[in-house]
């Protein structure tokens, strides 16, 4: 029970922070700290990524002959942890390289593969995954965007929406239904798509926290051919599971203040009698976020043992989104309630640079993205516990005969 | 036992909600949301006032209804179901009361007709800074009748004629009537969680400023205009949680997954159950609330029960607002957290509530506090 | 929105009060006051019941030709009040008046009615309803206990539990299973039974709070005649639907210690920095109670209301034990750790009598008993909020085929 | 990183879970709940002495099997699953680990080797009262190395052979060891929550004490003691916690309402989704924690982690356990709050655990004190 590296894991780690030494340094003398969501943001994010590749950092997982590291879980889970340290961590590529390409790896012919995941792992490429419906949310394959074969090609028509990075994304896999006159989950096909095609418009969504971070993507008579079809015809569910797979390694902790700064805010903000922090109310919620916060932290050091043992990690990584997620509304709000009337102000003035009330009005997103908290606990009682799913009245009705309410 | 609106009251109700249904839809709302430079509803304001709703507590003699608080209390329920963005609160609930309650009667004829009418909006000017203000904190002071000092946050401060200002003369905290539109005083607009509510920095240097109350009572007199205050707003804070249970279920009536309406399933019912248990234990505690204020406007001494009927009142309707505001986004999923549907308005609102007048955390302390009297006593 | 009663209820109530005053006074002075579960204790409830009877104060809402008061539900309650301030009210009718003479009023025959009705409110007699099983819990309606038609009789065997009052009962109405052959709900018949019969055996059930105030009740080849039947064969859901509709006005709050008593315990009782109740943490928590305990009180206000206008109560009542029975737990478990090392104590020497440590092992009970907390959720979300129903898959399964796991 | 047991570690843990299988069923417990004679199981007390348990982590020069606290947080942890009936607690966490660590080579030899072989219970005898235990409230007292005072209540007070007491000296808290089947000590068994521990008074007339650690340092050792046992205990609740999660997790997947089972409705799989929860961050903290205490036997100074560690270990395990063991209840329904069924025996120890060494709100404060001193430094 400690947190040393085995001594192969420590001869990883030096040899990866000594060339992230070297390397970042280079790459800041190239790029400088260009502000994020600018041009040359995602230029130093692309350079960044080529000089890992080149350097058998990028995808450490993956063959060397397809451009990746030849390494090890535990490898990656390092290098990761000592290229945060030092501070050149760009998010472009995590849903490209975590979801989408392994895809393409896994259903695509051989050209297809030559074609696109070389690029995509010196960062020249981008990718982005278009699954989420306005008409599926927590039911994503009740998805209604149709694709209807017309001769060699197929035409599609729809929607997708809450797309990470359709912006900016060079291409994108994208689920259909290509039969809506079979059950739900059997009239489903994959294909990846050019995101630069003219029938493919993305529109920003405004979300309630104020920012526009995530897409709709509208496609109208998008037409791609039959070879861009990643799986059978029918097929796509079983495809979208292989890509949802990968989604857990790829979903990130809750960003945000954590108990940490909340508790340098009340002890330098007035409470009823000395500063906030002196508070037993507060101080046992401080606590507790403590507690769940080192929870979380310890059980991604268990998952690291796993890997660093060669095993699979076990499921008790899945518990991260519900805690973390709900903990920072909770910790936000306190934040703000203890700065009293004051709390509301967002401007220039605001504590803290307002980070307590954009995490506040951040948290409730953070509860829906990737799985809502019901979602995630159904799947921690069905995929963990081993308790059965809910009754499913619709495994054996054509999509288009489905109650939907419209 | 008649603890219940009265059938009149209930007339009221249903005609301001009507009347709001058509003058203060989610359009009306927005409208100053998405405009920096609108603080408030100017015509909606003006409907108001032309309801009568603004003098609905003021007597007839002052130019108002002369209805009673109940009636005050059901016209904020409705107010708060529809996230009216108006300084209501801030000129009803406490300029207006604390005048009735706290002012001579040069005062009361100066202000509330004018309130009544609809040309004075009203402020409470308490904030200097972030955290609690302890009487030994307070910095803005009087002097011969001038005042200087910072005040920040203002509610509705930016669109105010009039602010109740807590400040330090000879020493002692007192609370002073400051025209706002008079020499000496510098308003700057803030960006704020709800911007469909205004909020100010004010600054004082030599402003013109009038005692309300007695001398040196200035933390006794916040308390009991925040008394009075809390019973009002838990009302609007009532209105809009009950309104976030009905978004929450229309939406779950008519959303669909796996084939089955999303109110069909445990976790939804469940929530949603949630909420409406909440939502009843704060209409329970407003409506002694609402008993409490009548009765206090009612007897000599005031109601000795309105400190803990106030807290009660304002603490349960905090907490169902909160609770209600953020799990019926979640209820809505991916669409709840978008600008495009209501559900963050509420969301918004549930926390500029809770931040005016007090935290709940504030109002738990002043309950126990009053618990240990009594039951010392 | 006012406390006072109208003009006809403030003379009822002073006509009720005046009557108490005299009939309390002449009650102690012949039965004193005997401890609970005593026949003594018995037998002044019955005395107690029968000058009630006399007087038009027993089943005030039912018509006087049946032994009852002829008046309205809000002087029952308003009687209810006062008796409860003249500390003379005992429970043991209250199954019986409140829930098992009503179903015999509703579905029994004249003579039936006549035999029994005018004796259940004097007092004479003392009923039980046995509905619940082992294999029931939340789904009554899945009872095993099995009535087979003999010659013009019905045998019965099977088992009941959690019976309250079984073993003082001298009559019971029991709920049946006649068909197994149709769906569930389908096949059930209800029957009045004799408890004094040797066929039928009480058993009290030992709980985990150590007490053991409930029953199990076992007939082994109960002969009831087919004129106890109450209903129609197979109609005998439709009749226990009448007995539960009444359970909600029968069924109180949870008795045991409130914010007021854990609040005199904190005032006693050290903390690490003068007494416990000037801990923030706890100051919260027990402001927290009171809302709650506020918001049942001026609930049940609320609920009386409705009654004084005439009208029927809203659904509000419902939320009722939900909050009561999970303040409690909590409520009691505060208190109990509060003491420190010194809450594990039961006996002579805990703190109050050990009333915080009686509530923690009585909550658990009241979580579930009349209804658990996921059931009551399930009511309010149905019946209040009009949600759909779970997914039923025993609608149209005959009830021997049903799955049970056994 | 090796952040779980060992391949080692997780063999002496399954075959002490295969042992107290045998050993320890439900029965074996319920022979002391149902006995209010006993206090314990002398025979299974017996057999874990044999299976050398006591002195797991006791040195081999004092006879134990010196091996690392990791070791003995896996055996915790199962004799918290069987809910031992045995002073394990009391003697090993407890007397053992405080004689190891501020015992003089004399007392280490005298008490280790004993505590070993099973021929000494051990017993800590702080409380004098209900609530918090502050040092001016302190009434225990030696003067010329005699013990004069009542301890109330103390957790296996009735058959210990040994207390580690807390009383002044000189006006200064120390702590003593004190034999407690010399003359001078009554001892009367008390009822309590938990019947399958044993409970006392024990009163002390001149009995015999010796000074255990440093002069006057009483309320310091007081806390070294329980920031060990604290990570110990925390693996018996753990323990507990994952046995109420599979036994409601059996019971949901057996038990049939409205022909499904109960475990694939929402409002239960969810419910046994969050006891899943907060058993993981019970077991990662208690992970950390049994790290910290194995580091802090190993280095000269103690490991500065182990205060926060413990404290966090014990707070997760506490919320854990009392979670899990109500609604463990809850999702048994009426069965669960019969005797027979054993839901109740872990909410009993629950709470046993939970009163024991301090309650999860003195750890709250405790932690939050410790994270203050760091963020200052």
């Amino acid at each position: 029970m400690d947190f040393n590296d085995s001594p192969a894991e420590a001869a990883y780690r030096e040899k990866a922070r000594a060339w992230l030494v070297e390397a970042a340094a280079a790459h800041r003398a190239e790029h400088g700290e260009p502000k994020a969501n600018t041009p040359e943001h995602m230029a130093a994010a692309k350079a960044w990524q080529a000089r890992k590749a080149a350097a058998g950092y990028a995808c450490i997982t993956w063959p060397a002959a397809v451009g990746g590291g030849g390494g090890t879980p535990i490898e990656s889970v390092i290098f990761g942890q000592e290229e945060g340290k030092a501070g050149v961590a760009y998010g472009y590529f995590t849903i490209g390289l975590g979801m989408c390409v392994p895809t393409v790896m896994a259903f695509a012919d051989t050209d297809t593969k030559k074609r696109f995941v070389s690029p995509a792992v010196k960062g020249e490429e981008i990718w982005c995954q278009l699954f989420s419906e306005p008409a599926g949310g927590s039911d994503v394959a009740a998805l209604r965007t149709r694709a209807v074969k017309d001769g060699d090609d197929w035409v599609i028509n729809g929607q997708k929406v809450w797309t990470t990075g359709a912006h900016y994304s060079d291409f994108g896999i994208l689920l259909t239904r290509t039969d809506p006159d079979v059950p739900k989950h059997k009239g489903l096909t994959m294909f990846w798509i050019d995101m630069r095609d003219p029938a493919v418009e993305c529109r920003p969504i405004h979300q309630m926290s104020g920012g526009r971070e995530f897409n709709e993507v509208y496609f109208s008579d998008l037409r791609v051919k039959d070879s861009q079809r990643l799986g059978e015809v029918g097929q796509g569910w079983q495809v979208a599971l292989v890509t949802l797979m990968n989604e857990r390694l790829a979903v990130g902790g809750a960003a945000g203040p954590n108990y940490r700064e909340v508790m340098e805010l009340a002890r330098a903000l007035p409470g009823e009698d000395g500063p906030a922090l002196s508070n037993d109310a507060f101080r046992e919620k401080l606590a507790d976020w403590f507690v769940a916060s080192q929870g979380l932290k310890f059980t991604r050091f268990r998952t690291m043992t796993a890997l660093s043992r060669g095993q699979t990690p076990g499921p008790e990584s899945s518990i991260g989104k519900i805690i973390s997620a709900n903990q920072l509304q909770d910790l936000a709000n306190t934040a703000v309630e203890m700065q009293g009337e004051y709390g509301i102000l967002t401007g220039p003035e605001a504590v803290a640079g307002a980070a307590f009330q954009q995490s506040l009005m951040w948290a409730p997103g953070l509860r829906i993205a990737g799985g809502t908290d019901e979602i995630l606990k159904n799947i921690i009682a069905e995929r963990v516990l081993g308790l059965p799913g809910d009754v499913r009245v619709d495994k054996d009705v054509a999509f288009k005969d489905m109650p939907t309410g419209r | 036992m008649d603890f219940d609106y009265s059938d009149d009251q209930k007339f009221l109700k249903d005609e301001a909600r009507k009347f709001l249904g058509g003058r203060c839809p989610p359009a009306v709302v927005r409208g100053v949301l998405d405009d920096p430079a609108r603080s408030y509803d100017a015509p909606l304001w003006a409907a108001v006032a032309e309801q009568g709703w603004l003098g609905a507590a003021i007597p007839e003699a002052h130019g108002g209804l002369g209805l009673g608080r109940v009636e005050l209390c059901a016209i904020a329920e409705e107010l708060g179901r529809a996230v009216a963005p108006i300084p209501f609160a801030s000129t009803v609930y406490i300029l207006a009361e604390a005048v009735m309650a706290h002012g001579t009667e040069a005062q009361k004829a100066a202000i509330l007709p004018r309130v009544a009418a609809g040309e004075l909006i009203g402020a409470l000017a308490l904030s200097e800074g972030p955290g609690v203000l302890t009487p030994s904190a307070l910095s803005a002071r009087v002097e011969g009748g001038k005042l200087s000092g910072v005040k920040i946050p203002v509610t509705d401060g930016d669109i105010a004629h009039v602010a109740i200002v807590l400040a330090n003369e000879g020493g002692r905290p007192g609370l002073f009537l400051v025209d706002l539109t008079g020499p000496g005083v510098k308003r700057e607009t803030l960006e704020s969680l709800d911007p469909t509510r205004g909020v100010a920095r004010l600054s004082f240097d030599g402003a013109a400023a009038e005692r309300l109350g007695a001398a040196g009572e200035g933390v006794d007199l916040v308390q009991a205009i925040l008394d009075r205050a809390a019973v009002l707003l838990a009302f609007e804070q009532l209105g809009g949680a009950d309104r976030c249970l009905e978004m929450a279920k229309e939406y779950a009536l008519g959303r669909y997954a796996f084939g089955r309406v999303i109110g069909g399933y445990q976790a939804i019912k469940h929530k949603l159950a949630d909420m409406y248990v909440k939502n009843e234990v704060a209409r329970s505690n407003a409506y002694y609330g609402a008993w409490a204020l009548n009765a206090s406007t009612l007897q000599e001494n005031g109601a000795p029960e309105l400190p803990t009927a106030a807290a009660a009142a304002r603490i349960a309707a905090s907490e169902a607002f909160w609770f209600a505001a953020k799990e019926s986004v979640q209820v809505h999923g991916g669409m709840g957290f978008t600008w495009e549907v209501d559900c963050h308005l509420y969301y918004r609102r549930s926390r500029q509530l809770s931040l005016v007048a007090g935290s709940p955390r504030l109002w738990k302390e002043r309950l126990v506090s009053e618990l240990e009297k009594k039951n010392a006593a």
